[in-house]
């Protein structure tokens, strides 16, 4: 029996100590009309073995790809320790850290990544994970609301930020009747049309969300518009790519005040693309919002002898004790992720981090450089960006990236499709994976598809 | 010793970035970063050695009985990790075509198919990263059908008082107003008191089975008939799916949709938080509205459906798929065990939990319903103990740590005064069960003799009992670097 | 700088502590004529992200292949736990266990794979290991030897035994002008040809080797030939598969009194093929000679407060006590190795080895079967055999093989390269990861092979 | 609790075996086994737990300082664990033909040619298993050589007293005579004894370097002429090749043969005993001898070299390719440190040692060769502690324990008496070095205040001191079930 350590005596005297004279015996509470017969679609058990030959065949079948993919998740070096470490049984099979004492471990580390994402992002503080950058755009979205003076229930979103974070928030502001309004980009570099955000600003909103970089990949000029929107009495919520902090001018740090909440994606710190998921939300803001800041949030604090030690803290807020009335519903989150990022930022270091995002960025010119050799091919928007840029082709993209697929190339991502004003745009990422041949050969292929 | 205090300045770990740094003249001054992050540096020995010792610190499936009420912490196979970092499932990235992607998906359409069997739901969508937010997409569809029916006036969702916290706060994050109904002495819904709530206002009810009391509700079919009588729709959490795998199927008690835990059924790893896989399982009213991506079969491949395939889905929850990872590793996990694995697991679980419960009334310790089955949990309380001797369930909990035993729910449901959830889950062996039966024994002895020694509990941790007030008050929750 | 963390703050203080002017100074004892300049064939640096990929590249390129090699080194499945336990840093990372009190986990664990050693090969005891199959026939010779009584420097090795052990154990023998005798086989049945023993043992010799199953997958009959040799004053050495020992008699068992020595090859037992080490050397025997036994060797004591603990024992058969007169030289051995053989031993269990081997042994027949059915290829030995089967074929080996190839199968070994009195043989392998289908496959591929 | 005890009958892991037993019918009963083995009959999830927890009762370069002479115990990093189990290299039969393992035979070719520049050695095998089997390879070469030349009177090696005791063992194993010569005050070979004991029955010369004792032998290229000059081969001992990587190379010190710890110098990591990886490097003359298989290029593609192209090697040493994992591992670390990492091991072990040496010679260690610089390690002795409170290296070594380092390694060489040999190696941090230095210095004051205390030490491990005697007069090397 797998993973049931149970022995025909072990059964006996277990059901002799209970009184029960079989094990069906222990589900006479069930009506009886609801037992359920034979499962159809549940296969025979598996060996391991056979399990694994299963699995491995489908794994062959998938393949690599060398990969130009970018919109959202991110292929980065990742130093071989942070799995090592991650897998080991007291990380990966702990609990959430209910017993502090049992838990210093997780605990301390949480502890380490609140520290690193409140400076990453120059926040004060940071809470210890949502789920992923999509949901963690709503949960922002929400707390700005919660905050916001007049309860004023209309959020600025602008339409350069990745459509599917949007998506998220949406589902979530529906269900509360919050308005999401969207905010349209200027055609020719990409960024928030600053007059139209003047017109919608004119009508309250608690919150205007700004993405650096953008879906794009253009860089933003936070500066001002935070303050325009500090100016008229919102929140501002950064939702920053964690690399590309490390060279550009953090949330906590846009403008006058800086902006009030970051959040976002932390899948690039550590994290295998894992055909998805499972990433790592973030979220970080000012102190004065922590007690609105939903997620768990561990606390350092001493014990009886007056040792440090951490704990999760001001669970006042959760669902747990708080119920109906928690800042969010949220309850397990992503702490196996953190621990990866927080092992990732630990073996790269502030210099590392640096060097990580100035490669990529360095590499995504070289890209836009080489592919912009190619005729009919043309940067899509004037201003600066970070590891992604969009193209223009001459073509519809989707032949061209089939093309590309058949030399076991992902070319990027089809921008028409969520941005049909753009028409053929392609969306292509190069991080600090990708060699000069990379390059080359992307801009080879390109061209060869291009032609047909 | 926090990494930041092993860290000086111009340590650095040259493998693990680019050679050179890359210029960035591009990026305009203004935009660019002006201070460092407050990031170590430290070796990469120091890193390993310090998370490898961190490690250590904890309690662990891997290391400790875990017996922790409500999350099915059971052992976690080595394969399933294995298997689920495969290279090339790690390497895929979430936009790359469903055409490369074969291998990948038909591990999770099998795995769809699973779960709608063994739920007897007629769709099911693996988006969800953890129980909370299948609660919150299956309250959502509950919304969205009401809503595609004209049917707006439904304002209130009801919510048993023994539901765990993530019930009436998804509720509320959907925009609902929570009806509390009481819970009878022998730990079912108050059934008198459901059909006084009930009416046209009722959305719908969510509903824990067995109940986080640790006991099926046997009036679970009544429960139904009357909130769907009233047009309200009928939620279950599934959390305690454990209890019953294989053996009944919430689809066939008429309930309309369902979560899982795949992180405690399913046997995923909590890994020390999360991530976990909440999966909602849907009746054939609710299909339209299950929420995107999910993995359909058309012309002999495999797609995800999206937006253009689902337009009445309540849509995406998180930007991508959900935590994919966590569903390959159920995905082997039910393969290992099979048809006939699904349901020795309903059946062990149940044995360990009424065995433990039988032996620790033998020692002395209260069940809080006696009359019941356990299912695959119990509850005791403590509450004859704190009123002979002062020591709470807290302070048993923390005594239980420096006997080796991971402490079970301490004060969940609020509804039981001074009480312990206790879930040993299946895959522990009598002999562990029988020495943490000896443990709480020696502890209530200590509980009469030494009760001072009990209530400063844990004496053998890398920390004593920790000040929570303190936590709270005088917020520390960044290092900052000492000026 | 690699895997060095001194800041240049850190260089100056410790050069100023110890009063020297440079790091190079610290080189001033080395004659000056001496210091080399460039070294030219180490290339530069590379990141992590450099190598990983090189790395990657080349896997990538040698590709996976169905594969029926057994000769020796057997692809068995292995449980995911036993290596995800072995990468654990305390394991991985500790050296050899000298500090007792600060080791236990190594120590326990082998004093576990003594017992399991000793059990499985029916023996008293067993070393902590020694390097491989082969130079542990080596070791198993020598110490015959030294046990022997009238010094007797003669041995006699069964030519079925597998080829490369022979060699191994011949180069060790041969600096100490140990003769070895090598013991042909029957043509008909594979095994050791007993009227030839009778002829080659009217001289006096120490040991008798006996390979079970032998090279050929044969299975001997150890019995007889154990009461023969120790008839003859001689001890009996068994080299046996460990898989195999699940269903057969062990060499503790055989004869009368039993084999004395047992020594082999343990990598079936949760270590990957690895195109050939780290593998595991084995050894066990009576208790009798004991201190003779080359390796690490454990023993359960007890601490100052009488608790039960483990410690290196009978150290002074060893090179660091008894340096020129030591048992062996050996000083490292396979420790990590062990490590992952006794974790497998203990997921596996009793039953679990013994489907196992029983599996393997189903899998070969059913392969002779389905082979045997294709014209021309007929079993080259009448005798039951383990997992591994030895094939005429119509057409000489190697073409075959190499067409298989193509098809990225490994057809088996040729037999007629090392045993070219057998003319065209291969010898074909199918363990338990063999399905029907593999096996089917085989087959098929062979006639399509053998038609050309 | 030994695996053993955890054990019932009955009890299994389906998983880990095929599902139905298949017939063993054709087996004749005589050799079939008649009882089954004793191993134990525990669950997954009791395994996972056991080895785990046993585990974190090792200390470990991953979670402690370890500063055990002629160790080389450096930080072993995890990506060339990672490297050498990609799953194509783990799958790779030893047996498939080369045609199938270009990569993988890329590897240990690009390794043979770093290692030859790294020793200036015109050929390396990587065949042997750990440093003694280098040894014995080198010597077994060395008596090839000398038999092919007819020159078959060489019956004697020479070793110096403070050699590993590997080499003597090793010597004795090729059937030589083993003569020992002195070592002068300041820890050098002693030259005049060197020369009297050379001569026509000299095979050769085995040395180490730095010795032993920490130091380098100043006059090398004399002693290597004087043996030379009598017909006599020079062996050098590599392992501690960590003080000296890309600074001084044994081919150019005029060296006939050398064996490479890779599992010291190269960050293998140790595995708790092994494997290792000793690689032996020759000059031209002993080509012709080396130890089979090793990789060569021919027509553009690797292959092994065999009996066939070597006709003269001394053979193999193993079944199949020594431990070529481990090699793969040497590999990755050799390409991420480059030529200029290479020579920074050496420069920054030094650094190390010396700074450690002199901090602790302030704080009133008693360094052995107080006039010479430490090589990578060094020596201090006890003898002064020892006369003055009868506290002991060994007790010393396991005080240190308790203040949470790994001992230094303890009387060897023997002829320094209570010794500790003192090796930090280079990835250590200062602060690392100083607090060692901290905990040593508290360690002297406790052993003049409270020195019975030291003497029982440690006090903090799982056990308390082993009893070495009792384990080797009543000998228990394998667990009885009780009857
Ligand atoms: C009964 C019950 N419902 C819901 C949840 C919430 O699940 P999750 O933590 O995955 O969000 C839990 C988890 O503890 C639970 O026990
Ligand atoms: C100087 C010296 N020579 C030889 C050896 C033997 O190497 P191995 O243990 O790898 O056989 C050692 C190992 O400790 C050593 O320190």
């Amino acid at each position: 029996m797998p993973f049931i350590p149970h022995t025909e005596q072990d059964v006996a005297e277990m059901l002799a100590a209970i009184g029960a004279s079989s094990v069906d015996a222990l589900f006479d509470e069930i009506p009886p009309q609801l037992v359920s017969g034979e499962l159809r679609q549940v296969p025979p058990a598996l060996t391991e073995m056979e399990i694994t030959r299963l699995m491995q065949d489908r794994a062959e079948q998938d393949g690599r790809y060398l990969s130009f993919l970018g919109a959202g998740a991110y292929e980065h070096h990742i130093p071989a320790a942070v799995w090592q470490l991650v897998g080991r049984g007291e990380f990966y099979t702990a609990y959430t850290p209910y017993q502090a004492e049992a838990s210093q471990g997780t605990l301390q580390l949480l502890y380490e990544w609140q520290t690193m994402m409140a400076s990453l992002t120059g926040m004060d503080v940071s809470n210890a994970s949502l789920y992923d950058g999509g949901s963690s755009l709503g949960e922002a979205l929400l707390m700005a609301v919660r905050a916001s003076k007049g309860n004023c229930r209309r959020v600025l979103v602008p339409r350069n930020l990745h459509p599917y974070y949007r998506a998220a928030a949406a589902v979530v502001l529906r269900q509360q009747q919050i308005e999401m309004v969207e905010v349209p980009y200027l055609a020719a570099t990409g960024r928030i049309d600053r007059a139209a955000l003047e017109r919608l600003g004119a009508e309250p909103f608690a919150a205007l969300v700004i993405g650096q970089p953008n879906f794009f990949g253009v860089l933003e000029e936070p500066d001002a518009l935070t303050d325009w929107a500090h100016g008229k009495g919102a929140l501002v919520i950064g939702v920053c790519n964690p690399t590309a902090l490390a060279l550009l001018n953090p949330p906590g740090a846009w403008g006058q005040a800086g902006a009030d909440i970051a959040a976002g994606e932390a899948q690039p710190l550590g994290i295998p693309l894992s055909g998805g998921g499972p990433y790592l939300g973030y979220m970080a803001c000012k102190q004065a919002l922590v007690r609105q800041m939903p997620g768990r949030i561990i606390g350092r604090t001493v014990d009886l002898d007056g040792k440090p030690g951490f704990a999760l803290t001001l669970q006042a807020r959760e669902q747990h004790i708080r119920r109906s009335k928690a800042t969010s519903n949220i309850c397990t989150n992503q702490g196996l992720m953190v621990t990866a990022a927080t092992i990732y930022l630990a073996l790269t270091g502030p210099q590392g981090l640096e060097r990580v995002a100035a490669q990529c960025h360095a590499n995504m010119r070289r890209l836009a450089q080489l592919a912009g050799a190619i005729p009919g091919v043309t940067p899509l928007f004037a201003a600066p960006g970070f590891h992604e840029v969009a193209l223009r082709l001459p073509q519809p993209v989707e032949p061209v990236l089939a093309r590309l697929r058949r030399q076991r190339v992902l070319g990027g991502f089809d921008l028409g499709a969520a941005y049909p004003e753009l028409g053929n745009a392609l969306l292509v990422c190069a991080t600090e994976t990708k060699t000069e041949d990379d390059l080359q050969r992307f801009a080879q292929l390109l061209d060869a598809a291009l032609k047909g | 010793m926090l990494i930041f205090e092993r860290s000086r300045p111009g340590r650095a770990n040259p493998s693990q970035a680019p050679h050179t740094p890359a210029p960035c003249d591009d990026i305009p001054a203004a935009l660019r970063r002006r201070m460092r992050p407050l990031l170590p540096e430290v070796s990469e020995l120091d890193a390993v050695r310090h998370y490898t010792r961190l490690s250590q610190k904890n309690f662990s499936i891997d290391t400790h009985f875990y017996p922790l009420g409500s999350c099915t912490m059971k052992y976690n196979p080595r394969a399933s990790n294995a298997l689920a970092m495969l290279p090339q499932f790690l390497a895929r990235h979430p936009l790359a075509p469903a055409e490369t992607g074969q291998g990948f998906l038909a591990c999770l359409h099998d795995l769809q198919e699973i779960l709608k069997d063994v739920t007897g739901m007629a769709g099911v969508s693996l988006t969800p990263a953890a129980g909370a937010q299948g609660e919150f997409a299956g309250v959502a569809m509950i919304r969205a059908y009401h809503e595609a029916r004209g049917d707006t006036a439904r304002r209130e969702i009801i919510v048993p008082d023994a539901a765990h916290g993530t019930n009436p706060a998804t509720a509320t994050m959907c925009g609902y107003a929570v009806r509390e109904i009481p819970t009878d002495r022998d730990g079912n819904v108050d059934l008198e008191a459901l059909r006084a709530v009930v009416g046209p206002h009722t959305a719908g009810l969510m509903l824990t089975n067995p109940s986080t009391l640790g006991v099926f509700e046997k009036t679970i079919v009544e429960i139904q008939k009357i909130v769907h009588g009233a047009g309200g729709l009928t939620y279950y959490d599934g959390a305690n799916l454990n209890a019953i795998l294989g053996k009944v199927r919430p689809g066939d008690m008429g309930f309309d949709v369902i979560h899982m835990n795949l992180h405690k059924t399913f046997s995923t790893p909590h890994g020390g938080g999360g991530p976990g896989a909440g999966a909602v399982g849907v009746a054939p009213r609710l299909l339209p509205f299950l929420p995107i991506p999910y993995v359909v079969q058309r012309d002999g491949a495999y797609h995800w459906a999206d937006e253009r395939d689902c337009p009445q889905s309540i849509g995406r929850l998180s930007a991508f798929m959900g935590n994919a990872g966590v569903c390959l590793r159920a995905y082997v996990y039910a393969r290992l065990l099979g048809h006939q694995g699904m349901q020795r697991v309903a059946e062990y679980a149940t044995l360990n939990a009424n065995y433990l419960m039988a032996e620790l009334a033998k020692a002395g310790f209260r069940p809080a319903y006696p009359r019941r089955r356990a299912s695959h949990e119990f509850i005791v309380t403590l509450k004859p103990l704190k009123d002979e001797t002062g020591v709470s369930a807290m302070d048993v909990a923390k005594r239980l740590l420096d006997k080796g035993f991971h402490a079970p729910t301490t004060y969940f449901p609020l509804l039981v005064p001074e009480c312990l959830l206790i879930e040993p889950t299946e895959t522990e062996s009598k002999e562990t069960l029988d020495a943490f039966v000896a443990a709480m024994k020696e502890i209530r002895e200590e509980a009469y003799k030494q009760p001072e020694m009990v209530k400063s509990a844990p004496h053998t941790m890398p920390v004593r009992r920790l000040d929570d007030v303190k936590a709270a008050r005088e917020l520390d929750l960044a290092w900052k670097k000492p000026l």
